[in-house]
């Protein structure tokens, strides 16, 4: 039963995109994927640009300080099976801001990779075939497994709590807090 | 025994009134409005079953003079009133009536025509008022203990004795009595407006007053017309002219139109709202505004297919889609069923005045529903104010997270008055059905344009408010149903079941019980077929299709609150940040400018319904 | 006749999502694209049937399953029932379903696009409304076979309200310029957002069915001409596709004033014109 | 009270790649007030500079601030270190400076137009455009080995010469693209639904382009004459019949419409170059360490671009500071939300362009 909708993951991939501190030129050519030239759309792919109904994560980008809370919350709305596709040098390892000082050198110390394109910036050709190398592996994983990165094992008990109460801990991990301006006038 | 039966449910009321008020004890009240609500249901049902034909009832002469004594000391209360709070327009207006009401003695004949008039119709307002109105009067007990135990017998006595005044008023056939009683009920509202007594609530009782006189004028004025030129002082005399003008008819449409606080007299029922809730719903549902509708189907077989009725039709057409456009725009949850209350009197009125036999039917499907629906949506308002402190309906937010009955009750109540499979949805189909009959006959379009958009106009409505209530953030299951007052509960749970009942079984309803009203009104059956299905001519609307819609409407919420998915869960998307959301809704604040050319347009069409309906030109 | 109506109201997800297909592909071809294969929407079905699904609350899922579910009733009752009227008041119950679930959460895009839903509903309902009672008028029945039998041609009778109609197809199916309630660079798909696996897959597929309930409606007005009301569905989504592809996003307001200002004028116009001309 | 309607608009958002965070207060969908943040993509670029990597790195590092602009950011850099090192580079360099610059440029511009008609929920004018732009990234690729991060320029001259076969291919290449852009202009000119959503929308007057120092396009569109190719003469524009774009307007159009003749512009300047392009070198020798201080200003795609070094004689700087364009423009940004719809945030964003990677760096 499973196996037979297995087979038609490969065709329906949909992709979020998230930049954790690229400099827009691995976005830019996403971008142009999309585009008439490349067409993602006729291996399936839409730009969900949603978490909760996206199956491929592509990054751009070494992880800044802000960005990895960021980073985390989205991984853990994506639903399971996934695949992170780290686009680009810097996604990789860092690339050329690896050790700089607001930089945290490439999003698998955050989240689990599963297909690296390198490039600066990552060419159109190789973004597809990374794609296509991320739905191979896509489709050996399980939907059964919830999928918590190891950084957020960190987090005690996190093997009893749902997303929901994990992604609300995120903030405390990262210490960050958002203030909205309540001018109430 | 009929006469017995009809003295008593006039009666009854009255005095239960009286001791309410003088013994002012909680207990007393509880047993006396329940007592009530027992009798005059019973009373009510028994008469439709043995009221086939018209009853007409001879009452004492002194009653006709102790009326003319009580409506000069009515008058001249007015006026004091008026005087005291420095209203001139109110003491003005109460000298014209006296003026007007003595006029009108001078000069009327003596009459022999019976006063007291009971048809099926009739009966049909005994079981709202029976039915629908004690139950609001028992939930005002309750509700005067959260509000001001001391006053609660006065409050209550007004509310049943109103009860009265509203039984009295359907049976008179003497439109001189009419007048009295009209002016009565124009008290009553007074009254309880004013009930809290502080400087808002005067001001907003005198405005009521003084409006509510207007329609008492443009009925003496009637009365006035119509002994001097063909010697009527009964309702039941327009049918012996054939030849009738127009003038006297229009003035009494006009005070009905004035009483069902249609466009330009909107703003006494949308000031009602600073009294306590049990005075909105009684004003709304069952008592007070039915007077409109129902005036206007007692006068229905007269005005039927002349211009006046066209214009009628024309300008309730435009205050209906109007206030429902206004109420998009109001923040106010009580002043948002206010305008609702106002959009589809406007309809019963429409509907009453096309006046085909389908029509007629339609017009009291709407008031029974309408009056239930009300009467439960403004009885969760108090419950709400009392109990969750919300007026606005963004206090409403994620009020389901604290209320899930009251949330229910809302929700039965608001998609009652609109959605398919219910009551009044029926209605307004049949509504649209007919007016597209009427299409090839001659072009009603205006009509069906105007059903067509106010329908809609009314779902998103009230769609939209009950989106702010279920606005959630916990897993249902945790929620708790909350424990009310049973004096509460009780009310509106009998209010849901019966709506929920009349849904199901529309089609009984429609054969058994409404149909014999629109023959006693035109004489005529509309042939609805037998069966559960509704079906009329090349019409139908399948049982499997209501009971389907209604488990869609009705028990998919209720499933809702114990259904429980096993998967997991997960924050909603805020763009990856942090952010604290908070929801909201929109107004169509774009109306504001507009509002004002609504009221001159309708202004304009009321002085044209005077005006052309009456002949004048 | 009835059998051909019960089957294919029973076939209508199916025949939705080759439609759905279709005009992606469409699109694609007209901006010098490949695009997906016509059965991508079915390989997104099977796809999503595989996802995990995660949800906000249960309430907000079991809305996304209502949707579809009654949907799909509005079209059986489209189909088989006896009355179109009904059956389009049935479609506003379903939209019912799939506002509150956009109401149901906190998510702010999910409660823009529910209220902006709510306008779509608006602008869209009393011209269905019209369509219904042009039907009636021209054919003399409310019941789909009532029409499908008799020996006139709607849209001779009534090519404005025609027109009307199909300009309605765009806020109805929501697509450009009247995007607006599920506007993806605003509010990202507006009352879908918070969906995801199966649930996603139920309010995916029931907008499928929205295909083929406005498609039927425009059928009707081919009559008994099969043939034309073929060609007139086939033109409708051409052009809709056409336009999706031609024009940008516009606001709530315009939206308001189009649907009210110039398609219900264009309507009622006709109606009565055909009324009295009778 | 609870009118109010709190909107998230990023980071994370379909409608832009790069995050930059706004949260509005909406009421009735129409902003109140709104909340910026974007730092999301600062990474120190300008510290490593000052710590980690020589001054002959450098250029390489400082076109790592942004994709789009990447060699505007090292030629101006390469200029200011050439002016610090009084260092004349050959006239042949200066040309391929202007080439692939201007090359840049139209990319870039034509990026921001197909993104914005996106934005505006045009899906098939975003695909015309990107198509469109892929000419120029066959061009740019052909010339310089890469789409995007071409690092050309180089301190001291250029890494790459325009040889004769490039030369036959980059020709028709922009012939075509020119033909293409003037049909683009005549849409946009008149598209019914366009002009809808973008006229009126959004407007800076020229009082607040120069209250609030806006630069490039976006002070260009509201009548704000400024143009670093004009006011300065590092490159040599004049020669190359260059004229600058201005329009009058100030709205969403307007922004878009100077992109776009700006395009054409660039295209026209591209030939002249590749027609006139003189003999020579395309690099000299660089010898030594900079010292002293050099500032300055260059017209990227988005605007003026300000570069300050200071060097005291060692290899690596002892003071790098970019201050660039769409940080300029943020203060007058944000005053457009207010009162405005929610519908039209994306618009009134992407219309100008914003590069968020330049701006935290």
């Amino acid at each position: 039963m499973f196996g037979f909708f297995k087979k038609f993951r490969k065709k329906s991939p949909w992709i979020l995109h998230y930049n954790t501190g690229s400099c827009n030129g691995c976005d830019i050519e996403i971008m142009a994927c999309l585009g008439p030239k490349y067409d993602l759309e006729r291996f399936g792919i839409i730009n969900k640009g949603n978490p909760k109904q996206a199956d491929i994560l592509l990054v751009t980008g070494p992880v800044t300080k802000r960005a990895r809370a960021r980073l985390l919350r989205l991984y853990m709305q994506m639903p399971e099976p996934k695949v992170v596709v780290a686009v680009g040098a810097c996604a990789c390892t860092g690339g050329v801001f690896r050790h700089m000082y607001n930089v945290e050198n490439g999003i698998d110390r955050f989240i689990p990779v599963d297909v690296y394109i390198p490039g600066c910036a990552a060419r159109p050709e190789n973004i597809i075939e990374g794609i296509k190398k991320a739905i191979e592996i896509w489709e050996r994983k399980q939907k059964e497994k919830v999928e918590v990165p190891k950084v957020l094992k960190e987090i005690p008990d996190v093997e009893t709590l749902d997303r929901r109460e994990i992604i609300s801990k995120l903030e405390e991990k990262y210490s960050e807090r958002l203030v909205i301006e309540e001018d109430e006038k | 025994m009929i006469a017995a039966e009809i003295l008593a449910s006039i009666l009854l009321p009255w005095i239960s009134a009286l001791v309410i008020y003088v013994l002012n004890n909680h207990r007393v009240s509880v047993f006396l409005t329940v007592l009530n609500f027992v009798i005059l249901t019973i009373i009510g049902l028994h008469l439709w079953f043995s009221v086939n034909n018209p009853i007409t009832l001879h009452p004492p002469h002194l009653v006709d003079w102790l009326l003319l004594v009580y409506d000069y000391g009515l008058l001249l209360y007015f006026f004091k009133q008026g005087i005291e709070n420095r209203n001139p327009l109110v003491s003005v207006l109460a000298v014209i009536q006296i003026f007007l009401l003595s006029w009108v003695v001078l000069i009327r004949p003596h009459s022999e025509v019976p006063n007291i008039y009971i048809d099926k119709l009739t009966v049909f307002m005994y079981l709202i008022v029976g039915f629908v109105g004690s139950l609001i009067t028992l939930f005002a007990t309750r509700y005067m203990q959260d509000e001001n135990p001391v006053r609660e017998g006065e409050f209550v006595a007004i509310l049943v004795w109103f009860l009265g005044v509203m039984n009295f008023i359907v049976s008179v056939n003497n439109i001189e009595w009419f007048f009295a009683l009209f002016e009565t009920t124009t008290l009553a509202s007074y009254l309880l407006i004013r009930f809290r007594g502080d400087t808002v609530s005067v001001n907003n009782a005198l405005l009521a007053l003084w409006m509510n006189q207007i329609g008492g004028i443009t009925i003496l004025l009637a009365l006035l017309f119509a002994i001097h030129k063909y010697g009527i002082t009964h309702f039941s005399q327009f049918g012996e002219h054939t030849q009738l003008a127009l003038f006297p008819l229009a003035f009494l449409s006009a005070a009905a139109l004035v009483k069902g606080a249609q466009m330009p007299f909107h703003r006494w029922l949308l000031g009602a709202m600073v009294a306590p809730t049990p005075v909105s719903a009684i004003l709304h549902s069952a008592t007070m505004v039915k007077v409109a509708p129902y005036l206007i189907l007692r006068l229905s077989p007269f005005i039927k297919g002349t211009l006046l009725a066209k214009l009628i039709v024309v300008f309730t057409g435009f205050v209906f889609v109007v206030t429902a456009l206004l109420a998009l725009n109001e923040t106010h949850f009580k002043r948002i069923l206010a305008y609702s209350t106002i959009s589809l009197l406007s309809l019963m009125m429409l509907a009453g005045t096309i006046g085909t036999p389908i029509t007629i039917t339609v017009a009291l499907m709407l008031i029974a529903f309408h009056a239930v629906a009300k009467a439960l949506l403004f009885l969760e308002a108090g419950v709400l104010e009392k109990r969750y402190h919300a007026k606005t309906i963004y206090d409403l937010k994620h009020i389901i997270n604290k209320a899930p009955l009251t949330v229910f009750f809302i929700l039965v109540g608001f998609l009652s008055m609109t959605m398919v499979p219910f009551a009044m949805f029926v209605a307004k189909w049949l509504m649209i059905s007919e007016m597209s009959e009427l299409l090839s006959k001659a072009s009603y379009i205006i009509t069906v344009a105007i059903l067509a958009i106010g329908g809609a106009i009314l779902t998103v409505l009230y769609l939209k408010i009950l989106g702010l209530t279920i606005n959630r953030d916990e897993e249902s299951f945790r929620v708790k149903i909350e424990k009310l007052p049973s004096l509460y509960t009780i009310p509106n749970v009998i209010y849901v079941v019966l709506i929920l009942i009349a849904t199901l079984f529309i089609n009984t309803f429609l054969v058994y019980f409404f149909a014999p009203i629109t023959q006693s009104i035109i004489g005529y059956i509309p042939p609805f077929c037998e069966g559960l299905s509704v079906c009329i001519k090349n019409l139908q609307l399948p049982f499997w299709q209501i009971i389907i819609a209604f488990f869609f409407v009705v028990f998919f919420p209720i499933i809702a609150h114990y259904i429980h998915f096993k998967t997991d869960r997960t924050a909603e998307y805020s763009c990856g940040e942090p952010v604290k959301p908070r929801i909201s809704t929109y107004n169509m604040v774009c109306l504001n400018k507009v509002s004002t050319y609504f009221e001159s347009i309708s202004l304009a069409l009321f002085v044209l319904v005077l005006v052309i309906g009456g002949g004048m030109l | 006749m009835k059998g051909i109506l019960f089957t294919f109201a029973l076939l209508s997800p199916i025949i939705g999502g080759l439609i759905y297909g279709l005009e992606r592909k469409f699109k694609a071809r007209m901006q010098n694209r490949q695009g997906p294969p016509i059965l991508q929407p079915f390989y997104d079905f099977f796809k999503l049937t595989d996802k995990r699904a995660l949800q906000v609350h249960s309430f907000h899922s079991l809305m996304g399953i209502a949707f579809f579910v009654a949907a799909w009733f509005a079209v059986f009752a489209l189909l088989i029932g006896p009355n179109i009227l009904i059956a389009i008041f049935l479609h506003v119950l379903a939209l019912l379903f799939f506002t509150a679930g956009g109401f149901s959460v906190k998510s702010p895009y999910s409660v823009m696009g529910a209220l902006r839903e709510l306008a779509h509903i608006l602008a869209a309902e009393p011209i269905l409304v019209f369509a219904a009672i042009a039907l009636y008028l021209s054919t003399g029945s409310w019941n789909i076979e009532g029409i499908l039998t008799s020996n006139t041609v709607p849209i001779l009778q009534m090519p404005l309200l025609f027109c009307a109609l199909v300009l309605t197809v765009p806020i109805l199916l929501k697509r450009s310029p009247f995007d607006i309630s599920e506007a993806h660079q605003e509010i990202i798909g507006g009352a879908e957002i918070e969906y995801s696996g199966l649930f996603y897959e139920a309010v995916y597929t029931a907008k499928w069915l929205e295909y083929i309930f406005i498609g039927v409606i425009v059928f009707l007005f081919g009559g008994s001409n099969y043939l034309l009301g073929a060609l007139l569905v086939a033109a409708t989504f051409l052009f809709v596709w056409l336009l999706d592809n031609a024009t940008t996003r516009l606001t709530i307001h315009y939206m308001m004033k189009f649907a009210w200002g110039i398609l219900l004028p264009l309507a009622a116009f006709n109606i009565f014109w055909v009324a009295i001309w009778r | 009270m609870g009118k109010k309607f709190v909107v998230p608009f990023g980071s994370q958002h379909i409608a832009i790649p790069e995050p930059i965070r706004f949260i509005f207060t909406t009421e009735n969908e129409i902003i109140k007030s709104v909340s910026v943040d974007f730092g999301y993509v600062h990474r120190g670029i300008e510290k490593a500079c000052m710590t980690r990597y020589k001054y002959t790195q450098v250029p390489y590092v400082v076109a790592r601030v942004c994709g789009l602009c990447a060699v505007s950011q090292a030629t101006a850099y390469c200029m200011a270190i050439e002016s610090l090192m009084d260092i004349e580079i050959p006239e042949r360099a200066k040309y391929l400076r202007i080439i692939v610059h201007e090359m840049d440029r139209i990319h870039s511009h034509l990026f921001a137009i197909a993104h914005l008609s996106e934005a505006a929920g045009y899906e098939n004018l975003f695909m015309r455009v990107m198509r469109d732009r892929e000419f120029v990234m066959e061009c740019l690729e052909i010339l310089t080995g890469n789409r995007i991060q071409a690092d050309y320029s180089t301190i001291g001259g250029v890494n790459r010469d325009l040889t004769k076969e490039v030369y036959e291919i980059l020709k028709p290449r922009l012939d075509e693209l020119e033909r293409r852009l003037y049909e683009l202009k005549e849409i946009f000119e008149r598209d019914y639904t366009l002009q809808k959503k973008w006229k009126g929308i959004g407007v800076i007057t020229l009082e607040m382009a120069q209250k609030y120092n806006a630069v490039g396009p976006v002070a260009r569109a509201s009548g704000l004459a400024t143009d670093c190719r004009v006011e300065f003469e590092y490159l040599p524009y004049k020669e190359l019949d260059y004229k600058m774009v201005l329009y009058q307007e100030g709205d969403v159009w307007a922004r878009n419409m100077v992109r776009l003749d700006e395009t054409l512009v660039s295209i026209r300047v591209l030939k002249n170059a590749i027609d006139n392009l003189p003999e020579g070198d395309i690099k000299v020798k660089v010898k030594g360490n900079p010292k002293g201080e050099a500032l300055i200003r260059w017209e990227a795609p988005r605007g003026e671009l300000l570069y300050y070094v200071k060097g005291n004689g060692k290899s690596v700087l002892e003071r790098l500071r970019i201050k660039t364009p769409t940080f300029s423009v943020i203060p007058v940004m944000k005053e457009l939300y207010y009162n405005q719809p929610y519908a039209f945030v994306p618009d009134i964003t992407i219309s100008f362009d914003p590069c968020l990677s330049c701006s935290a760096r």
